[in-house]
């Protein structure tokens, strides 16, 4: 993860191409909510062990007694419907389990975070969710239907669905929820838990710079105690100075792929597309209004690459060398427009990462603004043309991509 | 007149000693904007390239009378500056810091409506009248004064747009930057408004992007309040829908939020929008 | 009439399967007061004693239309208590509990004050309208209906004062126990002037003690704005002058705060002021 | 220190009753604020020892080097003007100063807790003072001029004070107190180290439940660090329940007398007022009427003592036992006023303690109210009287204090 203080980044944006601006976080894994935040705010939980190897896995099953949950660490929900979370019976099926689910990929990484959790006694099984919203609320959902299909509950039954708006600098107590956990039909001691666990997760929200906290199931059981079956945790990553110890956790190492850590180490921002046009923008704005261009002329862009404004010429040839890194490319667009940025900067960028990984893809560069004419001359020199409008080059950068000319 | 910003504007640099804050504050300077000084707590009673400098706002404002900053300060000081401008009855905060963690933006913009400061930003390039003054980043090699009013949630973005519109014979009034990140004070709506009563903006363009509801709330906003043309250009069309934003994000959402749906939002109360930003300036001509 | 309480006020009392919560609960009812309930969090859906019991407080004045609470819980969850009533819109919040941490009881002053509650209390006996209702501990043989206001920083001081008034054959209008500790919302000022709007109340008696400064700003408040006679008393001449508030008390507090100050500054107003407690009734009559 | 979580008792008023209630507090040690709060705060200060012996007084001195200060550990300010903070330029001195302040007494208590501390290199002496008001704000006094003359500063030249006044919810920030302190002639890096300072003692104000923080003198040094060279702190003990170690900390010891220790331990609310008339009261209202009312005929109170509305027999008996125990009466008056009290119980406790302790002191007692009639008739019983009127009764304790009859 790349180090906070720049005042002008570019990381956000990246993010921002995938998920819309507004809600911009990195999810962590259920093991590490739990480890970390719903033990330090103790929210019941049944007892687990993470294991990494089929002897640690069998050790667990063994100290834990079966059945048990076998549960793939992964950074995503829908693992239910994904066969990534396995109720076993015995100790054999817990173990074939383990086998299947680590025999598995997810995100183009094997599985092999496993966690193994003691078998539950589920009388009801509910759902509580929690995200901000623009305007610095805390919307918490709650329904005392639990399981995955809560977005087409929320369609069709949205009276089994309680909302709470929580100004996120309201001081938090259980009462808050207590009538709205009443009116899905909860009381005493089950409805007080209920929303004490609420209410934790709402503190956690602000005091640990959460996006996201959700506990789906959250589970009663027959002795009427109230237990975390899962956590779902979005942090926010611009809050990591808060929260150092985040960076060695083991979803900071997942949440990017291989190119986009390098990327990030390097001050750059980087999130795969799947297309074939490498693309390198200067601002991220321009980044994003350049891959829409891209597809308005019927290409694909490979990637979103940005180096910011001001960037270097390290930098730039950094994020080139990223970008061919990953192969796949039929074309290389480079689009910088000259605000804050120096063209001839770009172009000694672009000279020196060409020279230095043997760059023979070609390479469709657009130079507008600031010392414009030393970036068109450097590139005369090494043999490059530049082109002034935006849209001939990506028109171009298409062409090529497509074996025309 | 223009909007928010102009020739009579004092301002002070909020980490006017960093490397970033010295190298704009000579920049806005250079644009003959008021920079009357900086803050450095722990460098009061200093001076930098002909910059006076106070530690604290309270002193700077009570020295020069002046009425907008410009933070430069890093993400983890941010809050505490912001706080600092709007504490001191600073009337324009503009925040260029990017980066900022959530709650501490929302703790910022919630400072500011209560003691009734205008704050431009996180994570924005600031605003700039042309001709008059500039305060944040913007480059003013490709600016100048005209009548066309420019918002916009993107930076870099923006830069290409304004060229165009030079280029084009295209002035602008005010450009305002408003800033990427998800919680702010002034949006779309704001500066809408206050290009609506300026009596130098005739037409507006508005640089919009996939993500949130601002484009939304600016639509409605539109319908109802702005009888000046708006052209629109909404980045992100490539963008897949996100995965990671949990159930309640998700519900809460709902469809919103997508380049189309923000599109056509726009459309249907008389934005023109445009797929290719170098069709704008056809559009306002 | 009456100040705040009268026998159509409907009252719930909060911690009301606790002992004493549920003693004073049967005292209020016996007296009169309509207790439509209580409320015990975890053990809503019960019945104790006739009284039904909530989860909440919002779903007891959902259920109840309950506009008075009294509160008995410990001073550990005395403030979640108190917001609860707050935020439910319960207009009366008699807060009995004492021994509340300075910072919980300011963080409740400044809630009631935000969305409009009257708050009673912390540390308080609660108060009484002889013949119609009582919210809190005052004991009922001692009362009488009558014309004589009473407000008081001291529980069982305020016992004995009742108790010569009646014998004195001067009954009242209503009783405040505003409690002793120094944060509060309702103090003298307050009392005194719905006192002086009350056409029910034609005199008024006033106990006091050493410390702070309400019997001050109820000076104050007496010269500018209560027309109807009012009798004193101050507790406290014996005591020691403090030595352990610092510097800055001492500097803030200054010369005030001692019996004598305070007995000096309501006689300059009009206030009679007694030494004996046994010499008030001879005066209001 | 007594329990906490009964609705209604009387500690409180009994602390009133030798400060006035707008400030209830309970100081702690100079090692105690440095100790457990300021290290806590980062709070900077010059290395010390808590010394209880003269071999760890040797060790320390020898360890820190002279010059050191030598500093008596009492729940006091004003110790320099007592002679209990000496400066010692050589071993030789300051072993002589430890032999001269624990050889002596303060407020009836050998002095066995004692601090040596490292000697500073002062260039200024500045002070800092916080408490809150009565409107929920935090008045915080700082000058330039630090010291122990502050109160006649604040009378003859007010504008050497600086004062920030703080709602108690606010967010807390240097930049608050910047202006203030650069009034008082400071600039730069001093100026912020001060600001700094002032702002962690408001944080620690509302965080730690403060009543009162005071550091006199903060010092800066020539080499410009701003340093703590004493604490001055109030705690709030009706917070004790959010911070339980302080139950065990050597100043809750210190706090009380062994009687107002024993009172405490029993529910009661116990005050050494030094006269001879035993005063036992149902109430700390009536208690300080009553007191008044000794005083209005010419007596004087040996002690406030209060069992509170509502005491069991068991109370009035534990309450009786703690009074004589501390000795020097010539008579005992007992103001019971029946509201919650029920009079046949203060009676029964009343004939239980004469019994038990064989008091031969003259009593008199005064019983009006609830269960009177019973409460008198047993008295009767036991040989003993009633007053009914609270002015006949204090009459007659006074006159028997002065051996009249």
């Amino acid at each position: 993860m790349k180090k906070k203080g720049n005042f002008k980044g570019t990381r956000n944006i990246a993010h921002s191409l995938q998920i819309g601006r507004a809600i911009i976080m990195g999810l962590i894994l259920e093991y590490e909510g739990k480890e970390f935040l719903f033990k330090k705010y103790r929210i019941p939980m049944l007892e687990y062990r993470l294991v990494r190897s089929r002897e640690e896995a069998e050790k667990a099953i063994d100290e834990l007694g079966a059945p048990v949950a076998v549960k793939a660490q992964i950074l995503s929900g829908g693992r239910g419907k994904m066969g990534l979370v396995k109720f076993s019976r015995t100790k054999e099926e817990a173990l074939a389990n383990y086998d299947e689910i680590t025999s598995r990929e997810f995100d183009g990484r094997p599985i092999n975070l496993v966690v193994i959790e003691a078998g539950a006694d589920i009388k009801q099984e509910v759902f509580v969710s929690m995200v901000f919203d623009n305007t610095g609320n805390i919307v918490v959902l709650f329904s005392a239907e639990g399981g995955v299909e809560i977005e087409k509950l929320a369609e069709e039954e949205p009276e089994k669905i309680s909302r709470f708006v929580v100004p996120f600098d309201d001081e938090i107590y259980p009462y808050m929820f207590a009538a709205g956990v009443g009116k899905q039909g909860f009381t005493g001691k089950v409805k007080m838990k209920i929303a004490t666990i609420i209410a934790t997760l709402v503190k956690m929200m602000v005091k640990e710079d959460l996006q996201l906290a959700e506990i789906n199931p959250l589970i009663i059981t027959n002795s009427n105690d109230v237990v975390a079956i899962d956590s779902r945790i979005g942090i926010d990553e611009d809050a990591m100075f808060r929260h150092p110890e985040r960076e060695e956790w083991l979803s900071a190492e997942l949440r990017d792929t291989p190119a986009e850590k390098d990327a990030h180490e390097h001050g750059l921002a980087y999130v795969d597309l799947g297309g074939d046009i490498g693309m390198l923008s200067c601002g991220a704005g321009m980044g994003m209004a350049t891959a829409d261009l891209i597809e308005y002329y019927g290409g694909e862009p490979r990637n979103f690459l940005d180096v910011g404004g001001g960037a270097s010429p390290e930098k730039v040839e950094n994020a080139l060398r990223v970008m061919v890194s990953e192969g796949g490319l039929k074309s290389i667009l480079i689009n910088a427009f000259g605000g804050i940025t120096r063209l001839d900067d770009v172009a000694k960028g672009i000279i020196e990462a060409k020279k230095k990984y043997n760059i023979d893809i070609p390479m469709v560069i657009r130079l507008n603004g600031t010392n414009q004419e030393e970036g068109v001359a450097l590139l005369k020199e090494a043999g490059m043309e530049a082109y002034l409008s935006m849209e001939d080059s990506v028109e171009k950068a298409v062409k090529l991509a497509k074996g025309e000319n | 007149m223009a909007i928010l910003l102009n020739k009579d504007t004092k301002v002070i640099v909020q980490g006017i000693t960093g490397f970033q804050g010295l190298f704009h504050a000579k920049k806005m300077r250079d644009y003959g904007t008021q920079v009357v000084g900086g803050v450095t707590p722990g460098k009061g009673g200093t001076e930098i390239e002909g910059f006076k400098v106070w530690d604290s706002v309270a002193e700077a404002v009570e020295a020069t009378g002046a009425n907008a900053t410009c933070i430069f300060v890093p993400a983890k000081f941010a809050k505490s500056a912001a706080y600092e401008a709007i504490d001191a009855g600073v009337e324009l905060v503009v925040l260029i810091t990017e980066g900022i963690p959530k709650i501490d933006t929302m703790s910022i913009v919630k400072r500011a409506n209560k003691k009734g400061s205008t704050l431009i930003g996180p994570n924005c390039p600031g605003l700039i009248t042309p001709g008059q003054a500039k305060i944040g980043i913007i480059p003013t090699n490709i600016v100048k004064p005209g009548k066309i009013g420019v918002v916009s949630r993107s930076g870099t973005l923006t830069y290409e747009v304004l060229e165009q519109l030079s280029n084009a014979g295209l002035g602008q009034s005010t450009c305002v930057g408003i800033g990427g990140d998800p919680y702010k004070q002034t949006n779309f709506v704001q500066v809408l408004k206050l290009f609506q009563e300026d009596p130098e903006t005739e037409k507006i363009v508005m640089l919009g992007e996939i993500g949130g509801n601002a484009e939304e709330l600016a639509a409605e906003f539109i319908k109802e309040h702005v009888t000046k043309p708006v052209v629109g250009y909404i980045a992100g069309k490539t963008a897949k829908p996100g995965k990671t934003m949990g159930h309640a994000g998700a519900i809460i959402q709902g469809g919103k939020g997508t380049a189309d749906s923000k599109i056509k939002t726009l459309e249907s109360v008389g934005v023109k929008t445009v797929n290719r930003i170098s069709e704008i300036p056809d559009l306002l001509k």
